[in-house]
């Protein structure tokens, strides 16, 4: 079957989410993976937003985290300050998805500044929720492309952490969870038991070469290291007709 | 009693040069017209606190209001960046823009603070984050009752916020549905408050539904009428986003002299948010309309 | 999916002797039947925790479930006194009754904390009081930006809360009108959940109005079926207080021998609240009931 | 005009209360002082209950402070904890009622326990929300009868703070406002510049000598001691035939 990276990416993301998962939806690929889950292996999916509402079943793919169809049929909507307090700090979301300009190694995330935060190179939108999703869910996924501008050995700042400087690092300063996999347009990586991130995986057709030129550290290879299983017909049916026939967020196979 | 006004004059009463502003509402109910109500009315030195400062934010940097922004995530939601935030900061274009700089939940956090008198709101956030060094109002509180640690953050009461909601009596009482964002507690924690609605409506409908109000009068000071008051944005039931409005936005504000045009033509070009929505026609209008689906409704019961 | 079940079911597998219990509601949906049920299946050594006990925890400790009652005003509301929680108190019949006392501001921030995860929650309150002397879980915090200072109270995590609403679909998902209450907080603080409602209604009742939502499936273990649950408290839209019964409490629990016939002849005699609302009967419910009054209905629009 | 003790009690509240208060209602006699207030000299008056109701409009006298006819046709009503927070914590309550066994020579009021804490002669209700009404309201009025029981020189215990040990006291715990104004079957009594109870209108037929025996100190008199004003027709009737028709909470004259 003939699909895309991008195709591929969210149907591997969509994998991640378990049926009883809570999961803080992002905009884009994010909500189109929570949506493939849904729809196929994952009908229970609670799927919140961090505008506040819960249980959403969009009608179409939301232009924000904050777009209507994400209200309309929604279980509930929460003030922000209960939508923190209540369901993110209280620990009732499994998974949380994030974005961000650069992961380092430890799987730390930045969104906020490129350069020096009071003289900056590039002004990036900021944390916006990400800090406090990365502290509270127990597993975050990143979809995000492979390049070593967006994976140095360290970030330029941390807006939200990941395993800090190790998984004991993260556990010190009293959080648990963390990154759980970064799935780029080359491979699925995941963290070893320092907390360090490995490539887990390799996307058909694509090589440690490619996965190592760009990464911004010697990045390890899983001794097991397997290839991603390529997307059902199913999902890319969900995703071609139901979820994005615009293609906003997929560029698709013919 | 009635509140009930113009936005021209209630900007031009409720906003001074140097003020704190908080144009509220969480991708939704967003104040457009009060924004470029403020625009028009060439407000200074504006400090602009908002969790999203979104395009509103951006046309009122651009027009050279603000001296500072006090935000939690910069961006063109679900589009890009904002590129005129992104001048003022990183090039003082048109004017220099200080910065100060929280996470979504320390910054509601902090209105929460603001709207409840109280010296500072404890939260489990910006854990591991760089953030804290780089704000004065965001320290470490630990625990009294064992060795737990949290952030607490500094109250925010700005000097006026507007508020949308879809509709209110003319004193000011308001219902709003859909996602309710910061709201009610930005109306809380100003001093002065301006409640922009889509309808207006009898006090009887607000005391049908009393656990639909989210601001009462008592935190009013003035109510404007302003249909279609947060386009581009949208009014959960009435309207939805105007998408190629915010598509548009990226490719203007990346360049000065178009954002000048755009300014001109649809803000300074136009009396008032009446005129702004007849520019806009019907088309486009009719387009963003969607489907009638009305709540099932409760029964409040009449006790004798 | 469905966790639909009975009274005896959700209270024989939620509640075990010595666990602490938060019957929730603010004089308004009070969970009788579920008290009742707790004194028929004879649990022990329960903490009541509860800002207002009400006729409710004078029953269940005149009926020996109670070991400690944790609350911030302990009276009949409107009649009087509760004299089985002050027989307890002063004179240990027929248990002696350990006492945790706050203030309503201050137990229900302590509750908030809970349902919150955070270690503390600050309020203005307590201030010149004799109570803090007296409660470890209470303590002063000094702001850490500025001389300014608050009292915490340190969070509340019930073992099992029992809620009421109106209306509930059969996952769990409730819409709740009228006094609010502290039923959200105490739900989310607490690790078990039983929600007991008047009506059942359809998933999609709930999801034509997210807003009035108050509890979400996520935090309900069981759903009880029960109307006139609340009697002889109330369900806004659906009956008023049975007055009679809190005028007549006040005399029947100031002897314990009346107390023994009545908890016979209301509790340990009828099987369920079904039996307890059949014994009721007739007259006396319709005299309860008052006239429609539905709330202005809102339109949430369907999005393409 | 006959009239009774209790109904004197009510009018001579409602004279408390200004047209644009905020006002913390309690049941039974604070309740129909606002009631009547409302009705005849301040028609805006926002009646707000502990229960989290705003702008009240009860068409009968409500049974308990949530009793359903606060709700149903109420401006607005909030979850407790952002009753607490906003309304009062925040100062936007103007008056309070409340109530209590003892209030003492600094109009601090005992609700708790008589006799010692731990081992109690009589247990009392507790606070409730009291303590922090007398912590934020500008203005607290007690309605309650004169006795020396209940007008000891010292409380058995705080519940809710007066002026503390004097208008200095309070001020140093950063609290403003206090006790406005404490309204017995025998007199109105204020509080002087040290914070002291002292009388300052007489009903009419009371004496000085009558409030002397049931006051547990040696309580002041103004030197321009007033003579509290009879109830007017129209606040009679509409006691008598609005508000408290069956004499729920006043033993109303023939």
């Amino acid at each position: 079957m003939n699909y895309t990276k991008s195709e591929l990416m969210v149907v591997a993301a969509a994998r991640e989410l378990e049926n009883d998962d809570s999961v803080l939806v992002g905009i884009g690929k994010p909500n189109l993976a929570c949506n493939v889950a849904k729809r196929t292996h994952a009908p229970d999916l609670q799927m919140v937003y961090e505008s506040g509402t819960i249980g959403s079943n969009p009608s179409s793919p939301p232009l924000s985290i904050g777009d209507p169809v994400l209200a309309s049929g929604a279980v509930s909507i929460e003030p922000m300050r209960n939508n923190f307090n209540y369901q993110l700090q209280a620990g009732r979301l499994d998974v949380g998805f994030l974005g961000g300009a650069q992961i380092d190694k430890n799987g730390n995330i930045n969104s906020t500044v490129i350069g020096d935060y009071d003289d900056p190179d590039v002004r990036l939108p900021g944390s916006g929720g990400a800090c406090e999703i990365a502290c509270h869910v127990g597993r975050t996924l990143m979809i995000t492309p492979h390049s070593a501008r967006r994976f140095p050995e360290e970030v330029d700042f941390i807006t939200s952490p990941g395993y800090v400087d190790g998984r004991e690092g993260r556990k010190e300063l009293g959080l648990s969870g963390g990154p759980e996999a970064v799935i780029t347009d080359l491979a699925v990586c995941r963290f070893d038991e320092r907390g360090e991130m490995y490539v887990a995986a390799l996307h058909p057709n694509a090589t440690r070469e490619e996965v190592r030129a760009e990464t911004g550290w010697e990045i390890e290879f899983a001794d097991d290291l397997e290839t991603t299983p390529e997307p059902k017909e199913e999902e890319l049916r969900l995703i071609r007709e139901d979820l994005d026939p615009d293609e906003m967020y997929t560029d698709q196979a013919e | 009693m009635s509140k009930l006004t113009s936005m021209h004059d209630a900007v031009s009463d409720g906003v001074s040069d140097g003020d704190s502003v908080y144009l509220a509402g969480f991708t939704h109910l967003i104040p457009f017209a009060a924004g470029h109500e403020i625009i028009r009315q060439e407000k200074r030195d504006l400090e602009l606190i908002r969790a999203t400062p979104d395009l509103i934010y951006d046309q009122l940097i651009a027009a050279g209001c603000a001296r500072k922004a006090t935000f939690s995530w910069a961006g063109n939601p679900g589009v890009g960046s904002l590129p005129a935030f992104r001048r003022a900061a990183e090039d003082g274009i048109p004017t220099e823009l200080e910065l100060e700089e929280y996470t979504h939940f320390g910054l509601i956090a902090a209105l929460d603070a603001g709207a409840s008198n109280l010296p500072f709101a404890p939260l489990r956030g910006f854990i591991g984050s760089d953030l804290p060094e780089h704000n004065d109002n965001i320290a470490r509180v630990e625990s009294p009752f064992d060795d737990d640690y949290v952030y607490a953050v500094a109250p925010i009461e700005p000097d006026v916020a507007v508020v949308r909601a879809q509709r209110a009596d003319e004193s000011g009482n308001a219902h709003l549905w859909g996602i309710q964002g910061e709201v009610k507690i930005a109306g809380l924690a100003a001093d002065t408050v301006i409640l922009s609605v889509e309808e207006l409506c009898s006090e009887e409908t607000i005391r049908s539904d009393p656990n639909r109000t989210v601001i009462t009068s008592d935190d009013v000071d003035h109510v404007v009428h302003d249909p279609y008051g947060s386009h581009p944005s949208y009014a959960q039931g009435y309207y939805g986003r105007d998408n190629e409005a915010y598509i548009e936005w990226a490719e203007i504000a990346s360049d000065v002299d178009r954002v000048e045009a755009w300014l001109d033509e649809w803000v300074y070009g136009v009396e008032n948010r009446r005129e702004y929505v007849e520019k806009l026609g019907v088309d486009r209008l009719l387009d963003l309309q969607p489907d009638h689906s009305y709540a099932t409704p409760v029964d409040m019961g009449a006790y004798r």
